[in-house]
């Protein structure tokens, strides 16, 4: 665009005022690309991150979830990956100035790794535990880029999620646990259900004991959390009403049975 | 051309876009009318009388899909075929609609689910946008969760009208349609939103296939079957 | 008095009312705080253990509330009564909340409907207008209608919780409660849209009532009871 | 005549419009005061104890329905007859609601449907605009479809007051209001969108019966009712 | 759709619910058409009463305006015999019943009646004289349409239109007075600026001495017609205190002569 | 006490509010029709003609104060003094506009700002809460913001008609106007809203000042005047 | 074909669908920011300096047309032709302010209105809609609004650069336009408000050749012109 | 760590974070204060009397500075300087506001742009994110552009307090501003935005240049100059 000026570029490129505002449209520049970057960063984040609780939603309907959570977990090492690009991107700045690039995909995988979580452990990831899995060995990477080793050392690269993106994170959780339950219930697992209603009643106290205290986009999730918990709280219900007409032993047989008529060709029953 | 010509064909030009879409409205109505009364028909079936008339319904049904196909070939004529998008909003719902109705005499007929071909056939459409008037993949699968929500409440009439049977076979069809939502990747759009509603009819047909278990009531049918 | 002079004096009248906003705005926090606690002391009666713990859950809500009763008796101090309804906004919210917890705990411990004049006790004011700092009677029935809500949930958990004739009370009660209402003559305004809400409580409860009766589980409760 | 004049004509005649409208709607509060005490007085067969007391309820509620006549009578004195649409929005959603209950107590007497003659006769109107004061056919609908959204909640309190008969008896009453309703070629008005809501009442109502058929509670019934 | 029934339409069409039914479609059919109908020829009002407002600006930029008001008068019987239509249609019926359906129609008309109006008397047309040109007498049609002089009679056809209507129809007339009135400076015209403006506060002053008497529609279109009126004002200030910079005869003397610098064809000056 | 005689007396309680709300409706009804007859007065200064009556006109909006004055004293019966924020927002709107109206007379008579004291002895009521219904110090201020727009207009109509030093003045009253509200900590209220429109009126009015100025306009006034 | 192939290819499909707009957003960036050169260009001709140097800076963006060309050229291959209106929204914008700038660098060089046709070769698009890629005649009349108001701006600017005689030519070509306009008869769509806009236009212009023709400066530039 | 736990750690982190917004608040509060009374000072040159008085106001805004540079430096010490972007909406705004006030005192003393660094020396803070608490550029270029806006305003009133020449060299200031703006690669945001006013500002100063230019204003005061 310098070159639109025509010929009178000497008179107005000798401005001082128009030097001042090239300089401005470098710094802005700078930013403005170092922002894009991120944005786009942040969506590969989202779309794997998306793509791994997809994955984990399988965990319903098939009998073994070993391979799944191998699965998941290659998958979100790349999206930890992404993240140290991130990490790169923000060594030296202050974090809240592109903080909105980003946000919405931290949010992801805050989601997606809790989801994780929760399947393996039937518990809440702590934020610390999600921190922790986003410290980078400077090694790894500048060995893959054969950097020289003046900036290796111990000083890892870290990246810090903030309490509020992990909340978000987590209400987000909730959504899919509720699916989960629901699925669930759809294949005739009994015990998923309860427990998934005893973990989002407890995350619901959480945000309810948190309340307005946070910021606005975590308490507006609340009444999705209210409305998802209600979902669970009643799929819990039936299953207890629907199991009440028969003795428990009885039930389990007619759930492997159940099984073996869904999946004819295993073939043992 | 004086600057007056100009804007007179102009004007022509802008006054020919509202009456290709008064045209279109008017066409839909009727669209509408008619998928109406093949609801009207295939309602019929959660009846407990009616499940010994699926075949004859099922032949009404397609007898009027005959006036949709006329209807939809006049729809054609309102248009130029390369600017369906342009109209697109004006027929979406009521294509969703029929879409579903067809896939709903094709399950009550086979069992099985209707492709996106056979849709465009029974309509009189086209399934690639660039040989004419089509059927949008979106709409398709919007036309089949309808039916999908439909298919919960034929289970749940099956056994009162004491085919303890169907609803097996009801379930399995619709994991398998679950499966192959599970596959696609949507967005936050229209037909997320609806294939959430897909989890709660299979939560409801599970249920109907659980009472029937526990009490021993699919055994039964199956020793029936075996015979 | 120049136009400079009149604008100084109102400057200053602004600053006071700006400063009492910001203290009642502080106090209001503390409440808040104090209400969100003894809410999760409460929820914890969801839980299926929680079924049993109700009335030591109860005693700790009831020892809160003493702090719920300074935090107010600081609030009464921060502006001049009579000027109630000038800063009415500020805490109305809060004060049809805590009435909800104040409801919700009579109702656990008694399975009774808390009066007004007994949530005035419970939170240190008044009920008269005249007498002091009071509870205005459409905060009241605001914070009774939160519990029945709050009630259909706990119907729908008693029963997960292996509890079956729990709802069957609260049904009772609930109905109660709904034909009170049915007595006020409401407009439209948002109590009016808060008891619309009352009516799916009063249904879901007896959706829950219906299970258990169709499988007889409300009978073998009896049964049990009877003994 | 001048400017000023002619919109000073104009206020006159929009003052005493705007005085009409308070009139009518004072009336209306009224009117829609006793439509409470007769739901009230309705609401009570969703009690298993009221299930026996039908009768009395309906008799109870025959003699408000007087008041309502009353009210109706003073409403007729408050505007030109033949300006009914002008006002029509007033009294429309009371008028939806009295239909509800008339058409309520009809059924509970003798299970069949009301006609629009008979709420008529009951509310001391008219069925003909050129009349009098009349009942709108689409207001006569959608009284009838509130009501249709009340008998499923009958239907699912009859099986908790162990009456398993009814639920069947209200599925063949709804079913055939469905179909009745099918007839209509309705527009995207109120009365549609009501109409939407009547899917799931005929789906609750046919989950009930699920629920009676799959534990063979129909036929005991029918065992019984054949002795 | 009554042949959908299929072969059960014996047992179906006996039932008298089914019954009742057929004969609410017929009236809820009658009264949809007569609807139908009546939007459609409103839908027609409209669009010849904006040809009309149309064609009448056109005012602003010809020498002579007898023509145009000619053609708008003959435009303008159009109209009123689509209203006609609306009357035969309303006869026997309750004028509120169907009144959304034709609003709209009606208020244009009296935005263009009253436009033609303004510009040929410089006044506003009242309620009375509006409703005095929708009186149709029996005759007109009858001999058209050769129908028997069985219903011919003394008694005529006649249309009202609402307060409310009226009300509004004007409201509207004032966007299109502002038009008129920022197209006659842009033409040279130096009286009707101020003309429009004297009338647009009678106007202005009227509607706000009505105030939130009237519906709620009327009251809407208050601040629409402030910001016209803001726009007239600012013209006639601008005109002012242009014309300031010299003597009046000249300034009539700068217009003639822009006048014939705009059609040098007319070859006079 | 039953839950039947605890909602009862509510109900009564409930009538009681709304009864007065009605009252007060009522009588700011009449309130507001006075103002706009006190406001058609006013506006016919922006005639041309209207710049000589002034005067007339001012003496004619002054008696009408006299009415205003009543009704506010009829307003003042309606409910118990010190519950005036209860009611508020029912006034809050037209007192706004009798302030500016009050402003507008005062300003036309003399030239001046209006001081709260004046406003509220025109219209009969007080200055400070404790001594009775009271201006509020914000209603004041948005009733003299209200002025300020009003007389941006007026300059532009001055003029229009010919009255060339009127807008000078007009300057130096809302520049000292402004002033004053620069002194103002308004937080993000309505208040703030409209206080950010009087930017508008300023540069408004002072570009009418600039084209009056470079034709030399002002000169020649100030000529006229020095005569 | 099995349920989850079929829903694999439907997954293909829709993300395709994402990466077309993704492309198609890339390359309207790249075309508006060479827009944005061009408007740079143009811009000078305001200056008092610019005047002289219409041909050159014309000149100048003829060669920047050439890029647009390109970039248009890449847009074309991001998506099917016949889907123009699907992905419309995302170059609608641009490309009106393109023709603007098309439409001022033809009015520069030859003071008259660039037809379609010649915008269409300018771009290097079509005209008809059935030939490819083209210009709506909708987005083409934006583009001719947009460059009225910056003739309006040229008028005044002229004057300052002592160019008496443009704003006459403008105040022409302007009339003639708007005489154009008038035969069109416009919805209530952005297209007519941006028409009412031209209103301003043409009133700014015309007060230009007003304060030109009071002070003889018309004449003068005739008679220059005449020699 | 139980779920209670961790959601009290997250409660804890929350409040701290609500207290630091919260007495940046406060100090913003005062810089706002301070902000107003410089600008009032400075509005003071819009009066014809204020011409002459442009030192000893610049003067007088200086002396005020200096405050600001305390509340500065008081804001500084409420939080961690290297977490500037996570507040930095609290000040944001105030930032602006007197960047604008540091920008219009430099060209009012040397009608010049002032330069970021001038204004960080004036604000006494940092260009340098990395040296602490600093002027984002974005902010800086937000302030320069309100301060455009306050020239197009002071050009007006030159005029009226007869200085002709001022204008123009309000004029090419303000050109030479668009240009430096026009090489930005603005995005879709605020500062997007306000650039759009500049526009307007334009126009504006170029018209009143045209008025004197066409009045022969420009000459005289060239001759003047010249002298
Ligand atoms: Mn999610
Ligand atoms: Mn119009």
């Amino acid at each position: 665009s310098q070159k639109t000026e025509g010929h009178e570029s000497d008179d107005i490129s000798s401005c001082p005022l128009i030097s001042a505002f090239k300089t401005f449209q470098l710094e802005l520049d700078t930013k403005h690309d170092k922002y894009e970057r991120l944005v786009k960063i942040s969506r590969d984040i989202t779309i794997e991150s998306k793509r791994t609780i997809f994955l984990l939603h399988r965990v319903t309907s098939v009998p073994s979830t070993e391979e799944l959570l191998t699965e998941s977990e290659v998958k979100l090492d790349g999206v930890r990956q992404k993240i140290r690009q991130v990490a790169e991107e923000l060594r030296g700045e202050d974090l809240y100035q592109f903080h909105r690039a980003f946000t919405l995909g931290i949010q992801e995988y805050v989601e997606a790794v809790s989801f994780q979580h929760f399947i393996k452990h039937r518990s809440l990831i702590s934020l610390e535990e999600v921190n922790c899995r986003l410290v980078f060995l400077n090694g790894d990477k500048s060995e893959e880029k054969g950097i020289p080793s003046e900036k290796q050392g111990p000083q890892a690269l870290t990246f810090q999620v903030t309490p509020t993106d992990y909340l978000l994170g987590v209400a987000d959780l909730t959504g899919e646990l509720m699916r989960m339950c629901i699925s669930s219930v759809g294949n005739g697992d009994i015990d998923t259900p309860f427990q998934v209603g005893q973990f989002l009643r407890q995350i619901h106290d959480g945000f309810s004991y948190i309340g307005n205290t946070g910021p606005y986009e975590v308490s507006k999730k609340l009444h999705t959390l209210k409305q998802s918990l209600g979902k669970v709280e009643d799929a819990c219900y039936t299953l207890r009403v629907r199991g009440s007409e028969m003795p428990k032993h009885m039930l389990a047989d007619v759930f492997s049975s159940r099984a073996a008529l869904l999946d004819p060709e295993d073939g043992v029953a | 051309m004086s600057v007056t010509e100009m804007f007179s064909n102009i004007q022509v030009f802008l006054c020919a876009d509202q009456d290709i879409r008064e045209d279109i409205r008017k066409v839909v109505q009727t669209l509408e009318q008619t998928a109406r009364e093949i609801l009207t028909v295939l309602q019929s079936v959660h009846q407990p009388s009616g499940f010994k008339e699926i075949p004859s319904k099922c032949l009404r049904a397609r007898e009027l899909f005959c006036i949709i196909r006329d209807h939809i070939g006049d729809l054609k004529t309102k248009f130029p075929v390369e600017q369906y998008y342009r109209f697109h909003e004006h027929w979406r719902f009521v294509l969703q609609r029929v879409t579903f109705l067809a896939a709903f005499v094709v399950y009550l007929e086979s069992e099985s689910l209707v492709t996106r071909e056979e849709v465009a056939q029974i309509l009189g459409i086209e399934v690639d946008r660039e040989k004419g008037f089509h059927l949008d993949v979106e709409d398709y699968l919007a036309g089949v969760l309808i039916m999908a929500s439909e298919l919960s409440r034929l289970a749940v009439n099956s056994v009162t009208a004491g085919d303890y049977s169907r609803p097996l076979r009801i379930s399995n069809f619709i994991n398998e349609l679950d499966s192959g939502f599970r596959l696609l990747n949507l967005k936050n759009d229209p037909l997320r939103k609806r294939y959430d509603g897909l989890k709660y009819d299979v939560k409801k047909i599970e249920e109907v296939v659980y009472d029937l278990s526990i009490r021993g009531l699919t055994k039964e049918q199956e020793a029936v079957t075996d015979k």
